[in-house]
């Protein structure tokens, strides 16, 4: 592609292109249910290019994992994707039908699922459960691969993955947590997507499997070229990972920006006070929380959700909510704070 | 992290050796527990079958004879030969040691005595006849009704199904809270005294000649068409609702919705992911609910005047044939804990996690 | 609310290891949860329309009419029958609206008190299983250790003899015949091991919360973890599991009495389909005779199933079947 | 100086070898010494992944489990021969707070409940009015209002408030060790710093020695005086937080520290560290069992076992790197944590949320 331009960023042999991979706009996911409609992930709008890594955090409840699950089209009843669209690669996702949709999950989007603990069917061996996802995905001209075919193509994915090749063989309980999950990076891989959703891929394991996953999940993606989405709740584990940051809170993404920006000088107070909350290694100091609680999202106050909760709120912040505001480069905010050093 | 250790175990060296250990050690293991708990049930049950009759301080076998005894007539010579019989074996005045020791010994060499009302007949005789019967018709219904009720549940139970199957499966389901023996009384009423359609009773009919003619085994079948369907309808509606269940519950696991973001087929997600997982505790099941399914049949049976060994069982009962109701007994018992034994050793089968557990 | 959004569960069948919430604020209106319930409602409302019959029959109706030969035999439904006495007519005209049987029994006097007799049999064989399953259950899944070992086996070999097996052993060797209620004390003696097992695996999942374990480093003892802590989180589950074993039961009860081990003298449901079969009623066309046995057996079945998967879905949905 | 509990040279073995068992034995607990003082009282960190023991060890210190070898004293006497009136003590006086704040919770009844439970039992309160203002006062001691939390049941109580709830009830009992077992892992960042704010004013304001088993060092940094890191069983490194964090001697401690997710992008993670092997049994292993992770792994290291070094008074290792300091004299390792308080503890500011 000669349109290719690299952005800048500090990590090191990053390749992000110019060339949009995922366009999110206006996405809502809503669940009808007794007490009213729970509006879990609400007018939500980014970008994501070519080669990035986006780390959406929040913490549990803000609408992160939902909007991970509506991006491959996955969200169960009573929950339904009620407005925006979801563009891949020049492709409206939510305009396919089941059959194409199919299709492209694994192959264009794959997703390394949260607690890859039972992800795993129990009761099929390792291997097969790489390769029926390939077969599944040959096209009605394609010959179906040999055994020795798909043997190798196990072999190889193990390989990068960083296990042995022996694992094929064996059921999902024999593995450890670690293990399960490089298994669910083989088959997440398997058909080389564009993009993957990681959602919470560490959150079971110890730091010391978690940094192990967290880089071979990087060089597989490097390997790939593709971009990758990081679900989590986790700041320290995206100060590590992400290129992007993507905040959200009860349901509404707050905060969008590179990664070393947002940590320098966040800008919405919601991420002021998540960092300013983090404990370090560096000094002792007294570490505070974020008062109050989050809002119930089947019963969302009218202006700011974080009003109740916000050192910074001012009248305004009780009656409207904020909209997304581009503050300069690639970093948008939603707050009240900000519209009047947009607009002047 | 037991369970870690022991996997990485298994994976670090896949040698020959190594497999032929792992089937020993553990596989191997598995299967002599299995055996072993299947000898200490039959010899449990047996046991308290020898207790029952010296609790109640009576002596039915002895009743019985005094009866017959005071009767006279066409028995009378048989009858001293078996009181001797009788006397010798069972004398209640050898000590209970050897009495139990005795009984223990018949047992062991499969040997259940012989029939109050039919001397000389062995009870062995008697009952194996009965069991052809009885395996015939029910095993085989018992294990049709397993797989399509199973099949009825795992569709019922699957949310892309088509919306009709509700309405028609639905209903069949009640069918399950009516005891067999009584749909069998509705069946008869209807196909066999209404309609005429088959017979009313009986395993084959009293004109025919019972060898194997081609004639006879139509007759067979025929006779057989009731009963299997008493039976089938009410077992098939248990084991769907249990199977419906389990589907229901398996949407939720997590690999259903990984299955799913993987992008697989329908049809592999059914089968191989959905339905396979929800089977297992529908084998466990199968292993549980043995025993009354065995019973049930007994009395459909009955209802049928069919020649099994429920019928039997009827005869016995009504002519305190008490060595043939206890070898009925028996082998019943022997039955149910040899099919759970060989469903506990076909379970790993279906579930790898159980070699492990087990160990 | 928060919990619906991360998972595609609804809350209630995902926390706490699928232990249902069981507390008065949860549970809600009548009508609403009727709704929601619909198996609960209409097994209740079948038992109701049962007793109703049983009631108002007990009181408009001849039940004495029950004894043989008590009535003209073999008289098809009618509401209007002479009576006749040595030959005579007597002038007497009385309604057999069930019609009468071979002996001469009014069939609907024997409805009127069968029915009843035979859910007595089955409520006290339910209670009394259920009591000594509860109680085995909790000492197995409790005390553990040996005390489990025992239990346990004795629950395996259980389910491998059929209890009905045993009653026909254990009747055959008292020799007389056992009065309604100690037939449903017999088969609750034999009944109680498929709840013991059920339960005990209920106490074992519960044994492992950790409130259990906090409960005792509060120093509450061993009868007040049980009595307090886990039997009031089991209730619905018992309750489910007593609604099953009752109609377990019957379904023994009449097994019993139908293959000719019942009391000859009691009017059960059992003993009237026995005559049934004895007589080959069907064979013989009274189709009146064999029907309102079975019209009210299957209601009953279908009120208890009814009942117990409205219990079920009530106490526990995600551990169903799972034993 | 009065000793509230002592672990002598404790082992915990799990798993059997032999015919009927599958040959892997698992060394929980490996050869522990250590004492719980009462009056000094210090909040302890037991950090470690999993697998590495650490739950076993909390769980012989509340009496759970039985040692499989060496000795478990409460105050000086052995504890297989305690009478039922000190083992009754004994439980009273070490509390613990569990990981998931939810589970603690009976749900059939309102959290009322788990607070006046203990008071009855060990007969805390001579009345009615008592009992409840002894309820209250622990409920305001963890910054909760009363009002807003008594006669709710758990789930309508957010994971912070029922951790903190979790926290009065230890309290009530007048405990002399608190041990929290992950008590902030399953609730989110934002509500940690109240939970754990509110374990170490009950350190500090009522004197009570806290055992807070984590895996997550930064935490342990910031709250604790003294932390002990185990790796399969054994305790590899140990000593004061202020000695440990900064100059960790151990390769684990190190490849431990150095692994964590710093919330700093300019600070990011070195080269992918080797797996862990979990191959071979505990028992088949005769050296240090780090070593085939192990970056400076030696040829001893694989033949025979570390002891524990001493590195300087407030630290000791278990690495062969360090044995020319001498194999320790006294092995209970709680002899190089700090006798007095010495780290200066913020007061913390927030405690309403």
């Amino acid at each position: 592609m000669s349109t290719e331009q690299s952005i800048q960023t500090y990590r090191d042999g990053a390749r992000i292109t110019d060339v949009d991979a995922l366009v999110v706009d206006g996405l809502s996911v809503y669940y009808e249910t007794e007490g009213g409609t729970v509006k879990a992930c609400d007018g939500v709008t980014f970008t994501l290019k070519q080669g990035e890594r986006f780390a959406l955090v929040g913490e549990s409840g803000s609408g992160k994992t939902t909007l991970a699950m509506a991006l491959m089209r996955l969200t169960r009843p009573p929950g339904h994707i009620a407005k925006g669209s979801v563009t891949l690669h020049g492709r409206d996702i939510t305009s396919l039908d089941d059959k194409e949709m199919r299709q492209a999950r694994l192959a264009e989007i794959a997703l390394v699922p949260q607690g890859a603990m039972n992800s795993l069917n129990p009761i099929m061996r390792i291997g097969k459960q790489i390769i029926d996802g390939v077969i599944d995905h040959l096209k009605d001209d394609e010959p179906t691969p040999t055994k020795d075919e798909l043997d190798e193509m196990v072999h190889d994915l193990l390989t990068r993955v960083g296990l042995r090749p022996g694992v094929a063989r064996l059921w999902p309980h024999e593995l450890s947590g670690g293990m399960k999950q490089r298994v669910a990076m083989a088959i997440g891989i398997s058909l080389r997507p564009k993009l993957i959703i990681a959602d919470e891929p560490t959150s079971a394991l110890d730091v010391v499997v978690q940094r192990q996953i967290m880089q071979t999940l990087g060089r597989l993606q490097e390997g790939l070229d593709a971009s990758i989405m990081l679900v989590g709740h986790d700041m320290g584990l995206v100060a590590q990972f992400a290129d992007t940051i993507g905040v959200m809170y009860a349901g509404k993404l707050v905060e969008v920006g590179p990664v070393e920006e947002v940590f320098s000088n966040p800008k919405h107070p919601y991420t002021k006070l998540l960092i300013g909350s983090l404990p370090s290694l560096q000094e002792k100091r007294e570490f505070l929380g974020i008062p109050g609680l989050p809002p119930l999202l089947v019963d969302l106050p009218l202006g700011c959700a974080f009003a109740d909760r916000c050192p910074s709120r001012f009248d305004k912040c009780e009656t409207a909510i904020p909209e997304k505001l581009n503050i300069g480069g690639r970093r948008d905010v939603a707050c009240h704070l900000y519209e009047d050093e947009v607009q002047s | 992290m037991t369970e870690n250790t022991q996997a990485v175990e298994k994976q670090s060296a896949i040698t020959l050796a190594s497999i032929a250990r792992i089937f020993l050690g553990i596989f191997g293991h598995f299967i002599v527990k299995r055996f072993l708990f299947f000898i200490f049930v039959v010899w449990l049950a047996s046991t308290v079958i020898f207790i029952i009759p010296r609790l109640s301080g009576q002596d039915p076998v002895k009743e019985k004879l005094l009866l017959e005894a005071q009767r006279g007539g066409a028995m009378q010579t048989g009858l001293d030969a078996m009181a001797k019989t009788y006397q010798k074996k069972f004398g209640l005045d050898q000590p209970m040691s050897t009495q139990y020791f005795n009984f223990m010994k018949d047992l062991a060499r499969l040997d259940l005595g012989v029939s109050i009302a039919f001397y000389p007949r062995t009870v062995n005789d008697i009952v194996f006849e009965s069991l052809a019967w009885t395996l015939g018709l029910m095993g085989t219904v018992t294990i049709l009704a397993f797989i399509l009720g199973t099949l009825a549940g795992a569709v019922l139970g699957w949310p892309r199904r088509p919306g009709w199957v509700q309405y028609v499966f639905m209903p069949l389901l009640t069918l399950a809270a009516i005891p067999q023996y009584l749909l069998a009384m509705i069946l008869i009423f209807v196909f066999a005294f209404q309609l005429g359609w088959l017979p009313l009773f009986g395993g084959y009919s009293v004109a025919t000649v019972p060898v194997f003619t081609f004639e006879f085994i139509v007759d067979v079948l025929q006779h057989a068409i009731l009963p299997a369907f008493a039976i089938l309808f009410s077992v098939v509606g248990f084991w769907a609702i249990g199977m419906r269940g389990m589907m229901i519950n398996t949407q939720g696991e997590d690999y259903m919705i990984q299955a799913d973001a993987k992008g697989l087929k329908g049809s592999r997600i059914f089968m191989r992911y959905a339905l396979r997982n929800a089977l297992l505790p529908q084998v466990t099941g199968l292993a549980l609910v043995l025993g009354t399914i065995v019973t049930g049949q007994v009395l459909v049976e009955r209802v049928f005047s069919y020649p099994g060994i429920g019928d039997i069982l009827f005869q016995a009962i009504r002519l305190s044939d008490f060595f043939v109701i206890r070898g009925i007994v028996i082998v019943i018992i022997f039955g149910i804990a040899g099919a759970t034994f060989l469903l506990d050793i076909l379970y790993p089968l279906l579930d790898p996690r159980i070699k492990v557990r087990s160990s | 609310m928060a919990e619906l959004v991360t998972s595609p569960e609804p809350m209630d069948t995902e926390i706490n290891g699928g232990f249902r919430q069981f507390n008065t604020e949860r549970i809600q209106p009548i009508k609403r949860y009727a709704y929601r319930n619909p198996s609960l409602i209409w097994g209740f409302g079948l038992m109701i329309f049962l007793l109703l019959f049983v009631g108002i029959g007990h009181l408009v109706w001849d039940t004495e009419q029950f004894h043989p030969l008590s009535t003209p035999t073999r008289l098809a439904p009618t509401l209007s029958h002479d009576m006749v006495k040595g030959g005579e007519l007597t002038g007497e005209v009385r309604a057999f609206p069930f019609g009468t049987d071979t002996a001469g029994r009014d069939l609907l006097a024997v409805a009127i008190l069968g029915t009843p007799l035979t859910l007595r049999i089955g409520i006290i064989a339910g209670f009394v299983s259920i009591a000594l399953g509860t109680i085995a259950a909790f000492m197995a899944a409790y005390y553990r250790g040996w005390v489990d070992g025992a239990i346990r086996s004795v629950v395996d070999v259980g389910l491998a003899m059929p209890g009905l097996l045993i009653l026909i052993l254990i009747r055959i060797n008292i020799g007389r015949e056992l009065s309604t209620d100690e037939m449903g004390f017999a088969l609750g003696l034999v009944g109680w091991v498929f709840p013991a097992r059920t339960i005990r695996a209920q106490v074992l999942v519960m044994r492992e919360q950790a409130y259990v374990e906090l409960s005792r480093l509060s120093g509450t003892s061993g009868m007040g973890i049980i009595f307090k802590e886990m039997l009031p989180n089991l209730i619905p589950y018992i309750t489910a599991s007593l609604v099953g074993s009752v109609a377990g039961a019957i379904l023994a009860s009449i097994g019993l009495e139908a293959i000719g081990l019942g009391n000859f003298s009691a009017p059960t449901l059992g003993m009237t389909i026995f005559f049934n079969i004895q007589f080959s009623s069907i064979t013989l066309g009274m189709w009146w005779w064999w029907l309102p046995p079975l019209v009210a057996i299957v209601i009953v079945f279908l009120g208890l199933f009814l009942i117990s998967s409205g219990l079920d879905e009530w106490s526990n949905p995600r551990l169903r079947k799972r034993v | 100086m009065s000793t509230f509990l002592e672990l002598d040279h404790v082992t915990k073995k799990f798993g059997s070898e032999g015919m009927f068992g599958n040959g892997m034995v698992t060394i929980a607990v490996d050869d522990v010494s250590l004492t719980i003082d009462e009056d000094e009282p210090s909040i302890t960190t037991v950090a470690g992944e999993s697998g590495s023991g650490k739950t076993t060890l909390s769980r012989l210190l509340l009496g759970s489990h039985v040692p499989t070898e060496g000795r478990m004293l409460y105050r000086g006497k052995d504890f297989t021969q305690l009478t039922r009136r000190e083992r009754r003590n004994f439980r009273r006086e070490i509390q613990p707070i569990f990981q998931d704040p939810f589970e603690s919770y009976n749900p059939f009844y309102k959290v009322d409940h788990v607070l006046s439970e203990p008071i009855k039992n060990f007969k805390l309160a001579s009345s009615g009015r008592e009992k409840n203002r002894m309820i209250e006062d622990a409920l305001e001691m963890v910054g909760l209002v009363p009002g807003e939390t008594l006669g709710r049941f758990p789930h309508q109580l957010s994971g912070g408030q029922r951790q903190r709830i979790m926290v009065a009830r230890a309290l009530l009992l007048k405990p002399r060790v608190i041990l929290a077992d992950e008590p902030v892992s399953m609730v989110d960042a934002s509500l940690r710093a109240t939970i754990l704010d509110s374990i170490r004013r009950l350190n500090r304001d009522l004197g009570i020695s806290v055992v807070y088993v984590t895996h997550d060092l930064t935490t342990a940094y910031q709250i604790s005086d003294n932390i002990l890191i185990m790796y399969r069983g054994t305790i590899v490194e140990a000593g004061t937080v202020d000695q440990v964090i900064p100059n960790p001697q151990h390769p684990y401690t190190q490849l431990l520290i150095e692994s964590i997710p710093q919330p700093d992008p300019k600070n990011r993670w070195g080269s992918e560290p080797p797996q862990q092997n979990w191959d071979t049994s505990d028992t088949d292993i005769a050296g240090c069992r780090f070593a085939d992770r192990c970056p400076a792994v030696m040829d001893q290291c694989r033949t025979s076992a570390p002891k524990q070094y001493l590195i300087n008074e407030k630290q000791l290792t278990r690495c062969f790197l360090h044995e020319e300091k001498g194999e320790m004299q006294n092995p209970d390792i709680t002899s190089t944590f700090q006798t007095e308080s010495e780290t200066i503890k913020a007061i913390p500011a927030d405690m309403s949320a």
